[in-house]
């Protein structure tokens, strides 16, 4: 009789806690937006596909801010008299949930359009059911291969590395003579699989080398083993080809150490928090990006600011600006298309052409492999991403 | 009429009409349902296809595994290379996908088969991370940018069968000479021993046929994703496993039915509370632990509480989880 | 005509010598009971019987076959079952399943017949059940078959246990202390018992300390001090020997022991 | 000979990573010693540590020893609270139940700080100025001297207090057996508090060592650091102190052997694979103690 009166009562004291935490949590969510709009013409519901828990929650949660930004916006004004209703769904980066998400979406909150999962892994699994049941899905994070082949429902809007990773290396071997590279892979992270291929190839072709290739993990915080090895390489330059986290500690350690060269990397490097961890240790560091802070188009600034003013003075990453293009270019598409029917806009989507958008000038081509002209090489100078050199890139 | 029943060849052909019954009515059922509860229902079925082989060997033989997505993942990719690289028929794909493995399972457990308890726990757990490890490094995998282009041949109908066919085994397992063993090991390794049962064989088996579950499970898993990386396959999915048995309750086959039913589903039920899901979701683990500490149906005999449900005329159902 | 042999058996556990070189010899048919203070290695010789332990020098043989270095589980098989100091029973399992698993070195059944549910593998189940159902009615806990064997009392426990080493009809049955815990009625119907197995044919190799039982069912007694068997012979013949008074009476423990 | 000297750096390299592993391993091996349990959420009180030792050390009043000590008296808490609620109504339940509430309790608190403080890794603000000492050819960091010297001085501090105090000894008699303890007049309970308590405060500390050593916090860093060091508590010889140590600067070693010899995508795979060797040939573990068969 005791014991289950003290197990009662070690059930009610856990509930009560959970309680008073969640609504202490609660107070920073943005209220959801089923507005009861004068024109009482139905919401056109579009579906968030993400992590929001679980180890790459970090990607999941900064695109979702992305595209509560373009939420808002555009509920200034409305999409075809309507209002846009964001529908999240958080599938802790699981497969199994990213189905289950996908198909809860799409037939029971009847989206017209997904925008996720930022992993290319989960867009390939979300994107063949989307595309089976006529629904629009962006990625606004996928960069590896056969995504957009799926069919005509799957887009992305990522700077795809094939045309900006060998630029980058034609510049840093040939314009700042660094022919000794360093390369570091994250071996658990298939961005940084295949971008890393891309570098090594490049490199050995503008005349470079290879001195020593490590491995990291995402997630890894030592690195020590990796950059007493790297230092006694001696290399010109570090070619890191994950993200901004590990890239930012990987730059620590080197400095702490006494490695003196500077790291380069792909479009995964940007975000606020490399300078933020990485302080002084990243000055110096390249990577390239769809464009450029320093020559904000007026969209650019105005997100930049809104973002900062949204999320506590936060700078918005790179997954945050795609997934606030990726929302701006399905309400173009259906401003344009004059309807909110998948089957219509999608045609109309995929023929959008020199989208100014926060991340980059978008081209969508044959095949909806987007395209984003020109490709900006960036410094990190003074704690922010500097201007190096602008790259055109051709359209076919 | 019993006389009948007890015929073997008519006890075959009644099995196999249930096994074509399943299939007829869920392909039915397949119709009828709006596809996302299909895919839960879908999921539910692969995760307790691989609950019901961890149960064998931590619930009925007691040996603690805590390695079970990494059987899980060999069948996904032994299945995978099977029907892609090698064109082989689906069905073929998931039986070799389960062969692969049962047998990296008897390899792994004459080893590791003489540890117990913890140490046992621990060494599965190295057992996987080794495992996740050499499926990032491997060509044929095609490390972290995964394995492309499988078929999404796995159906609600095919599945559900396999349910059933699985649940009937391990029925059947655990009514027979080998699954009283199994059980005497779990009880007593010493008393087992003393009365003659070979320990080592039992476990071995015991692993043997859960990780062909598990391999099973996986090849359903990599046919529904179509695409399958080493990320798919970590500690949490062991995890998740081993909290569908031991929520349901160790050793009980009910149980791990109500548990697969209960867990899949809850992060879908949980959906409404978004942000807050996976916080919940570990509260109501730790709360079913102190009430239920052996489970949902962990102690309770379901033949007699469904007797004594229909003895006396109540509504009330025998072992109802929440 | 000698069924189990022991020859200069000595097991040691680092510097300790917890049995040295005894040599014993167990008849086939008889009730043999080994005493001794505690920790002079009963427990431990039949450790060593059952292949538990491995014996440092010496050799055992059932029926000129060698035990030594036979794995544990093939003990039972070629006709040696035990029950335990503490008992052993497989608690979460009901008693008739507990009894059942005792048959099963007698079966064959594999994998594939649980899998196939041949009739032949049926009629093996059959045979085990009514085995299982007859060892139970020896020992008088018929009643009890669908009970779990935790639920039982602690006589019923032990007779449990011994029914579990019976189900398989061995040559010698093993008991540790079989009498342990148990009330005096218990003891007199546990003494009948032990003489209804021997009956049957099988030979009975006990350890205890009830002295009256030992005194009263043993046709010959072993008595081991020290690791040492210092006494070997009918319970007449131990009483009047004197290195066992000398045991008896130096030592207090043992006193008291006997007296219990 | 640059190959000797670079030898030599990783090696202060992988026992500055083995310190860490060590103190976290120290909780599991105090716990489990006493009351037979895996404590899997404690990587998770282990990020605790370090998100606590962040909070603190970003209030600027805070040096780095208000930190660490602050970061030890909140896990300590947290520690004592997590037994209390979700352990100890399980305490004489199958062990596998206690394991998986303590899996609810580590989702739980891993879930609750991306709540509370987010996803993204934070750096670790510098609550001292780094320096290097070169010896020879090779380096160490002042990093790595705190992190190797804090680790061995508490592991001295707690083997003492194992060994030669009243709750150390009530400690130890716990560990052989919780009921004979019990009747000899041991308050269970509060051993059991305690041991919790020291548990959790070293993993906190822990938390803070390696946050400042890496300069990374993150909501998911508890999981795989507390498999390591549960796989190190185990290769030493689990319920050993010192054993939790060995165990601990082993795998740390090691995973960065591994990385020199050119094996560096195997690295977390190396770990485990001594493990496995090492309980397949000495099961007990390198410490432990041979447990005797009892028939």
């Amino acid at each position: 009789m005791f014991r289950k009166k003290s197990k009662a009562l070690v059930a009610m004291s856990i509930i009560m806690s959970a309680l008073i935490m969640v609504s202490g949590c609660g107070a920073s969510k943005p209220a959801a937006t089923p507005t009861g709009d004068a024109e009482s013409k139905e919401p056109i519901k579009i579906g968030f596909l993400g992590a929001k828990t679980g180890d790459v929650a970090i990607y999941g949660l900064n695109t979702l801010k992305g595209l509560n930004m373009a939420v808002e916006e555009l509920n200034k004004e409305g999409v075809l008299g309507r209002q846009i209703q964001l529908v999240e769904e958080d599938n802790a980066g699981q497969k199994d949930q990213a189905i289950n998400i996908t198909n809860k979406l799409i037939s029971q909150d009847k989206v017209v359009a997904i925008v996720g999962d930022p992993t290319t892994g989960i867009t390939r699994v979300a994107g063949t059911i989307a595309n089976s049941k006529k629904t629009v899905i962006m990625s606004a994070g996928s960069t590896g291969p056969d995504v957009v082949e799926i069919g005509p429902y799957v887009f992305r809007d990522t700077l795809l590395d094939t045309i900006a990773a060998p630029a980058t290396m034609k510049y840093v071997i040939e314009e700042k003579g660094w022919k000794n590279v360093a390369l570091i892979t994250s071996k658990n992270n298939d961005y940084s699989v295949g971008l890393s291929k891309i570098f090594s190839k490049s490199i050995v072709d503008n005349g470079g080398k290879v001195v020593i290739e490590e491995f990291i993990q995402d997630k890894d915080t030592d690195f020590s083993g990796q950059i007493t090895k790297i230092k006694a390489a001696n290399p010109d330059v570090i070619v890191f080809s994950g993200y901004y986290t590990e890239g930012a500690l990987i730059m620590k350690k080197a400095r702490e150490v006494g490695i003196k060269a500077v790291m380069v990397g792909g479009d995964g490097l940007q975000g606020d928090d490399l300078m933020k961890i990485g302080g002084a240790d990243v000055e110096g560091s390249i990577s390239y990006a769809g464009f450029s802070p320093e020559q904000p188009t007026p969209d650019t600034e105005k997100f930049i600011n809104a973002f900062k003013a949204k999320y506590n003075n936060e700078l918005p990453d790179l997954f945050a600006a795609q997934g606030y293009d990726a929302l701006m270019l399905i309400a173009k598409a259906i401003k344009e298309a004059k309807s909110a029917d998948p089957e219509k806009f999608k045609d109309t989507l995929a023929q959008t052409k020199n989208y100014e958008g926060v991340s980059g000038t978008i081209t969508f081509q044959e095949g909806r492999e987007p395209i984003k002209s020109p490709v900006y090489l960036l410094e990190v100078k003074g704690g922010k991403f500097t201007l190096l050199k602008k790259v055109p890139v051709e359209v076919k | 009429m019993k006389k009948l029943l007890n015929n073997w060849i008519v006890q075959v052909l009644l099995f196999l009409s249930v096994l074509a019954l399943t299939a007829l009515s869920t392909s039915i059922i397949q119709d009828i349902i709006p596809p996302y509860l299909l895919m839960i229902g879908l999921f539910i079925g692969i995760n307790l296809i691989m609950a019901l082989g961890l149960n064998l060997i931590t619930g009925v033989t007691g040996q603690l595994s805590l390695g079970h997505a990494a059987f899980m993942s060999i069948g996904a990719y032994a299945s995978a290379i099977a029907t892609v690289n090698y064109d082989l028929p689906f069905l073929i794909g998931v039986l070799i996908g389960g062969l692969a493995a049962g047998l990296i399972g008897i390899i792994i457990g004459f080893p590791t088969l003489r540890l117990t308890g913890d140490y046992l726990a621990i060494a599965t757990l190295g057992f996987a991370e080794i495992v996740r490890v050499q499926f990032t490094n491997m060509k044929i995998t095609n490390g972290a940018i995964g394995f492309l282009g499988i078929e999404g041949s796995t159906t609600f109908p095919i599945v559900m069968t396999i349910v059933v066919l699985t649940i009937c085994c391990m029925v059947w397992i655990e009514n027979s000479r080998n699954g009283r063993a199994m059980l005497a090991i779990r009880e007593d390794e010493i008393a087992s021993s003393a009365v003659g049962i070979n320990t080592t064989l039992y476990k071995i088996q015991a692993f043997a046929i859960g990780s062909f579950c598990a391999g099973v499970g996986g090849a359903l898993f990599a046919h529904t994703t179509t695409f399958i990386q080493p990320t798919d396959f970590g500690f949490l999915k062991s995890v998740d496993i081993l909290s569908i048995v031991v929520l349901g309750g160790l050793g009980s086959i009910p149980g791990t039915i109500i548990g697969a039913i209960v867990l899949t589903s809850a992060p879908e039920i949980l959906r409404p509370l978004a942000n807050y899901r996976m916080i919940v979701y570990g509260l109501l683990l730790v709360v079913i632990m102190i009430f239920r500490p052996y489970g949902l149906l962990g102690g309770v005999n379901l033949r007699q509480a469904v007797r004594r449900a229909l003895m006396i005329p109540k509504k009330k159902q025998a072992g109802r989880g929440e | 005509m000698s069924l189990l042999t022991l020859n200069n058996v000595t097991i040691r556990f680092g510097g300790l010598t917890a049995v040295d070189t005894v040599n014993l010899e167990v008849k086939q048919g008889e009730i043999l009971a080994l005493i001794g203070p505690n920790g002079a290695g009963k427990s431990t010789m039949f450790n060593l019987i059952t292949s538990i332990y491995q014996p440092t020098e010496g050799t055992i043989t059932l029926e000129g076959k060698s035990l030594v270095g036979v794995a544990t589980h093939k003990i039972a098989d070629m006709g040696i079952t035990r029950t335990f100091q503490t008992i052993r029973l497989f608690t979460e399992l009901s008693v008739l399943d507990n009894v059942k698993i005792g048959c099963h070195c007698r079966g064959k059944a594999g994998l594939l017949q649980a899998l196939t549910r041949l009739p032949g593998m049926k009629r093996e189940e059959a045979e085990i059940e009514e085995k299982a159902i007859k060892s139970l009615e020896f020992l008088d806990l018929a009643s009890k078959r669908d009970e779990m064997a935790k639920n039982l009392s602690y006589g019923e426990q032990r007779r449990l246990e011994i029914a579990r080493a019976l189900v398989s009809k061995p040559k010698i049955l093993l008991l540790d202390e079989p009498a342990a815990g148990m009330n005096p009625q218990e003891k007199v119907v546990l003494m009948e018992m032990i003489r209804r197995i021997r009956d049957t044919g099988i030979t009975v190799f006990l350890v205890e300390h009830d002295m009256k039982l030992v005194m009263g069912i043993s046709e010959r007694i072993a008595v081991l001090d020290y690791g040492k068997l210092i006494a070997e012979g009918t319970p007449l013949e131990v009483r009047s020997n004197k290195a066992v008074i000398e045991a008896y009476l130096g030592s207090g423990k043992f006193k008291s022991r006997i007296r219990r | 000979m640059p190959i000797l000297n670079n030898l030599m750096q990783q090696l202060v390299n992988g026992l500055a990573l083995g310190s860490i592993y060590a103190l976290i391993a120290l909780g599991y091996t105090m716990v489990y010693g006493i009351i037979g349990m895996i404590n899997f959420a404690y990587g998770e009180i282990f990020m605790f540590g370090a998100y606590a030792g962040l909070v603190l050390a970003l209030t600027n009043y805070v040096n780095v020893y208000v930190a660490l000590l602050g970061a030890t008296v909140i896990t300590m808490v947290l520690g004592v609270v997590i037994e209390r609620v979700a352990y100890k109504p399980l305490r004489r339940s199958s062990r596998l139940s206690a394991l998986i509430s303590a899996i609810g309790v580590s989702i739980f608190l891993s879930s609750l700080m991306v709540r509370m403080k987010g996803p993204n890794t934070r750096g670790f603000p510098k609550l001292f100025e780094n320096r290097i000492f070169e010896i020879g050819d090779f380096q160490i960091t002042i990093y790595q001297i705190v992190i190797i010297g804090v680790a061995g001085l508490l592991m001295l501090g707690l083997h003492l207090f194992v060994s030669y105090t009243k709750m150390g000894r009530a400690m130890r008699a716990c560990s052989q057996d919780r009921d004979a303890a019990s009747l000899m007049g041991v308050n269970i309970d509060r051993v059991i508090s305690v041991t919790f308590a020291i548990g959790s405060g070293l993993a906190g500390a822990a938390g803070v060592l390696a946050g400042i050593y890496f300069n990374a916090v993150q909501p998911y860093m508890g999981l795989l650091a507390g498999l390591k060091a549960f796989a190190a508590a185990v290769l030493g010889g689990i319920g050993s102190i010192p054993g939790a140590m060995i165990g601990g600067l082993m795998i740390g070693l090691t995973e960065i052997l591994g990385i020199t010899v050119n094996l560096s995508q195997y690295k977390d795979a190396f770990a485990f694979t001594i493990l496995i060797l090492v309980l397949l040939f000495k099961p007990s573990g390198i410490m432990g103690r041979k447990a005797n068969k009892k028939v």
